[in-house]
């Protein structure tokens, strides 16, 4: 038997194996590939307080081993959230966190109390740091002292898992993960999409209606494993691996790198069974290779 | 069998799956039809669906591409998809011999669906937006629905090389931008011609092409007061509905459908169709 | 005819098609696959005041679409350049720009000094974002106040063309470039490599010596462009566009989106005959599209 | 005709070409020689040199990948290169057909060098590391030079599947890790078992494999004063001295050389081979 699981803060997970925000719906999207339950979790898509339509068309557009997007946190809102979508991410055995998006600390505070409130789910994390919406989120998770503050204000309301999402768009991620951690993050995730653009030569127009967006996918590993390595050697909180995770060798190479877990997002647009394969792949990897927990792979970089 | 069923809108359950190429046919030097053993999606889908391809094991191109199915056979286990090259995915999938396996999820999406008081569908394609139109042809047969299809084309070359549409159609016209085959000019311009000698109760347009062509059908169709079906194409990022990618306007503007979940067969009067 | 000439500042180049620095070594490397003097111009590998050996083996390391690479501005130091490399250089048509990277602004200043008195070149392009070197290249460049400083300090010793190139790996690139700007940059390189990393997962060892290292290829290419359009939206100087050019469709994205220039990097490794080809096609669109002027494609971006 | 110019270390001017694959070998499950149609890399190659092949039109694999030259035909106009499978790009490699052209450069790097004085070549292999030594062999042939093969594998296999060594070298001796065939143990344990029993000033010593056995064989020769050349694999960008990603240390450790441009091959007393 191999132990799979890992902790985030009080939040014990059954594998490393999670779903980023914003690629895996409300979970209920997937259910009808996969045995959601098998997963370590659930990231649901940003909610927040309002309810958002997101960006005009075309707000996706794919690069070379990567896509753009802009979907500009399109949601319900945090009340038709409570209503539609968390019944059933309640009746899931799986750890089910919910991907937070605001622009005032009190709206990150409100969208957590009112869940909080309605049954709350196991963790969350708060998107200081999505590319795609103008009015702050970016500033936010640029700024240490911000996303500080943040974090200390939702740190109140709520004893859940709390997971503040980097953004990779800054001269020096370590000081937001550790202004993150001293205002009581359980876990950072790391990385949120890198700024990116394209532009269609024949049209002349940007592939995006925002003209910028988000870059995830494969193309981006690289710098997400050198995010992660960097807060890794900054913090002493777990970190959550995200950027072009497309199999299992990924999945190890962030391991490895010192995250904890791992959060799948492009790659369920492509694969909608890959979460579950990677959770199956890897304890197989496990068994096969004799290891029995995963501290023998974490953090273990041989340098 | 199979025909019942299209009086209604339908979704079903796309599954995450792969398909023999039995059979693929080169249309003209950019168009292919291949035909793909599947016994369950052939069995279930329904006019309008669709499903989405992934064209290599390799990273690039990294995301699926959307295929309309044009055609089913549910005795022998096989459908059809018919399609243009047009970038490196549609390149790849070209390259593809019988034999080989490709990697697809479906169905996807709704169907068309046929009101009760139906006489007459009337059928307009621009292009390659034949392909979801013949599927619904084949329906339309079983049902002894009288068709009338409208079908431009920049030239006469497609209509020449993929006689099949024409088998399945009694009342076909022709369009052609450079007028080398039937009415010289837009289908839509045709379309608006003779639109008005239809009893439009018992009437039911469908539609599926380019935007511009879409938008002026919509037209065309409120205009008159026809019920209209649009199928619609938009980028996709994954196509059930779990990117947010694929959103279309609703009519108001102050929301969004997405083509994958919601579509793509929209009624024409519940949505905005870009320019 | 077409007119492919653009400026920086006063130097004016016959087509926008140059080579990014350490990818072309001094130029020498590519006479037996091209025709030097049919490019824009040539960027040489960094040129250091010591001679520096560089990193430790490997400082390569393929990604997907891409690559890492942290060879640590290996060169033979600005005398062996004078003496070695100079006489090739002045012996071309093709417009000649020495990249210069330094741990002091007096070493910049001292490079660029002793080149100037020895014939001097038709332009510098300040290396102030070298991610490979941990003395404070990447400092330099991270900081607006000191890239300002440096530019004001070169920009005393030389009226030869002044190019600042840019890192990509800070909050906000349009700061960076205002501040070389107006202290008199002629232009700015955009961009030099993302921070990125990769491991083994077999021997759970980085894949380079240094750990993190640059990353650059096509994978860059959709931050390259949300970069140059940043910058071009920033400052009034001329643009040069870097990062992942395979192609010619690349180069009139960088056009479009603004860049007055472009370098081809590790494409050159791939292909040596690329940025002699990529000149000779961008003249054949041009002809075929009848664009008379690059003027027409340059920042024509439709918004 | 060729065989003179060993006698000093060749450097050519590589180009940037295309050669069509005539033929095709699978050697083992994972290896695989291919016979490359092309004049004159053919003519002017010499031993030790290589090609930096681009494994396909897609960007990914992004670099080009470096193999020895095996064996040369310059009559007919093909040499051939023999690779095992190890990742994506060899993967791809062997995918190839005959009648498929692949993108080249070439011939690149130095060659090994014979001095006046040598009577008998020692050449000493590591598994696939043989590839540039047959085609040394093939030289020494026709200089008529005396010559030992010491050729370590794992398993026996590849002694078995690989006859044209036999057949181009009278004096072989075989080492597998496993002892299914020749002596059992490390190739360079054998070499330094039977080394006093040359005439050190009348040999030479040629040696290609993985960096451990370079460094026991760089040891050996130091030690018996005997000269002594490695061929180098290190990770490469461009092969053709443009990216310095393929540094060696010095002897010194001071600085360093470049596999691609002062080598493959280097006179073992002036580099350092990492372990
Ligand atoms: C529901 C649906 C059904 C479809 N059915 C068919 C069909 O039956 N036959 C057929 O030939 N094609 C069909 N398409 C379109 C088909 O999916 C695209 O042609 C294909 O994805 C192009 O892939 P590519 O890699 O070759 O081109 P790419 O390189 O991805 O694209 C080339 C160019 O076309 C644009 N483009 C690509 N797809 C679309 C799109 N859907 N809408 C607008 N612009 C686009 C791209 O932005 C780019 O400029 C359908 C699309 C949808 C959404
Ligand atoms: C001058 C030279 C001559 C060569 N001649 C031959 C030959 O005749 N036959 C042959 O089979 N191979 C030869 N090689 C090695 C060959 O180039 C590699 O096997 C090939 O590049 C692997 O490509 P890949 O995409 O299959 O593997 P990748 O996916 O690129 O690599 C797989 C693993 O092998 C490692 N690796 C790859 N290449 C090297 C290398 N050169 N040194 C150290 N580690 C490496 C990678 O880091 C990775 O861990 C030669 C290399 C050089 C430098
Ligand atoms: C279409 C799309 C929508 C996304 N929406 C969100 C979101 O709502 N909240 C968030 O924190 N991250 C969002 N992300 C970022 C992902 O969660 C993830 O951080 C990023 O995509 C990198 O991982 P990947 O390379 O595996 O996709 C989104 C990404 C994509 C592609
Ligand atoms: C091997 C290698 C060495 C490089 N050395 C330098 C250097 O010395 N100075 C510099 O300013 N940029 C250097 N760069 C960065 C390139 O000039 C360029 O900015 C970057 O590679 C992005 O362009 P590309 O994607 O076209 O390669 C180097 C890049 C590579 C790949
Ligand atoms: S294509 Fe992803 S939601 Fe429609
Ligand atoms: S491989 Fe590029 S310098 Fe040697």
């Amino acid at each position: 038997m191999v132990d799979l699981s890992v902790k985030l803060g009080n939040l014990v997970l059954s594998n490393p194996i999670l779903t980023a925000s914003g690629t895996f719906g409300s979970g209920e999207e997937f259910a009808g590939f996969i045995d959601l339950n098998k997963l370590g979790g659930i990231v649901t898509k940003a909610v927040t307080r309002e309810p958002r339509i997101g960006n005009p068309y075309p707000r996706i557009a794919e690069t070379l081993a990567g896509m753009l997007n802009s979907i500009g946190l399109a949601n319900p809102g945090v009340e038709k959230f409570i209503t539609q979508k968390l019944p059933f991410l309640h009746s899931l055995k799986t750890k089910v966190i919910v991907n937070v998006a605001a622009k005032t600390i009190d709206d990150f505070a409100h969208v957590i109390r009112r869940i909080e409130s309605s049954g709350g789910v196991d963790g969350y994390e708060l998107n200081v740091s999505c590319p795609n919406v103008k009015e702050g989120g970016i500033a936010f998770g640029t700024d240490p002292r911000i996303t500080g503050k943040i974090t200390a204000a939702v740190r109140k309301i709520t004893a859940k898992c709390l997971i503040v999402k980097l953004t990779p768009n800054v001269t020096s991620i370590s000081t937001i993960a550790r202004a993150a951690e001293s205002e009581g993050a359980d876990a950072l995730s790391v990385m949120n999409t890198l700024v990116g653009m394209a532009v269609d030569i024949h049209s002349r127009r940007p592939k995006l209606s925002t003209i910028t967006g988000g870059l995830s996918g494969p193309a981006v590993k690289p710098v997400a494993i050198a995010r992660v390595y960097e807060v890794v050697n900054a913090v002493q909180i777990p970190v959550i691996g995200i950027g072009g995770i497309m199999g299992l060798e990924d999945v190890l190479e962030f391991l490895i790198t010192g995250a904890s877990a791992i959060q799948v997002g492009t790659a369920n647009f492509i694969n909608p069974a890959i979460s579950e394969e990677l959770a199956a792949n890897l304890e197989n990897y496990c068994l096969s290779h004799h290891i029995k927990t995963l501290q023998d792979i974490i953090g273990n970089l041989q340098t | 069998m199979t025909s019942d069923i299209i009086t209604t809108q339908v979704k079903t359950t796309a599954q995450l799956t792969t398909g023999k190429i039995i059979q693929k046919r080169m249309v003209l030097a950019d168009v292919f039809k291949l035909s793909i053993e599947h016994s369950r999606i052939s069995r279930i889908s329904k006019p309008g669906q669709f499903v989405n391809i992934k064209l290599s094991d390799q990273l690039t191109p990294l995301l699926r591409r959307p295929f309309s199915i044009t055609a089913v056979n549910a005795e022998a286990g096989w459908f059809e998809i018919l399609f243009k090259v047009i970038g490196e995915g549609t390149r790849r999938l070209a390259l593809l011999e019988p034999g080989e396996m490709i990697n697809l999820i479906g169905p996807l999406g709704n169907s068309f669906w046929l009101s009760s008081q139906t006489k007459r569908a009337l059928l307009v394609a621009g292009g390659l937006g034949v392909a979801p139109l013949a599927f619904l042809l084949q329906h339309l047969y079983q049902l002894k629905i009288k068709k009338t299809l409208f079908w431009g084309n920049q030239t006469k070359e497609l209509f020449l090389a993929y006689p099949e549409i024409k088998h399945s159609c009694l009342e076909l016209f022709y369009t052609t931008d450079d007028g080398s085959m039937g009415y010289h000019g837009l289908v839509t311009d045709l379309f608006a011609e003779v639109i008005p000698k239809f009893e439009h109760e018992a009437v039911q347009i469908f539609a599926c092409g380019p935007n511009p062509m879409l938008q002026k059908i919509q037209q065309v169709a409120t205009q008159n007061g026809i019920d209209c079906q649009l199928s619609l194409e938009t980028l996709m990022g994954c196509g059930f509905g779990a990117c947010m990618g694929c959103n279309v306007q609703s009519a108001s503007g102050e929301s969004y459908f997405y083509t994958c979940s919601d579509g793509p067969v929209f009624n024409a009067k519940d949505i905005k169709v870009d320019g």
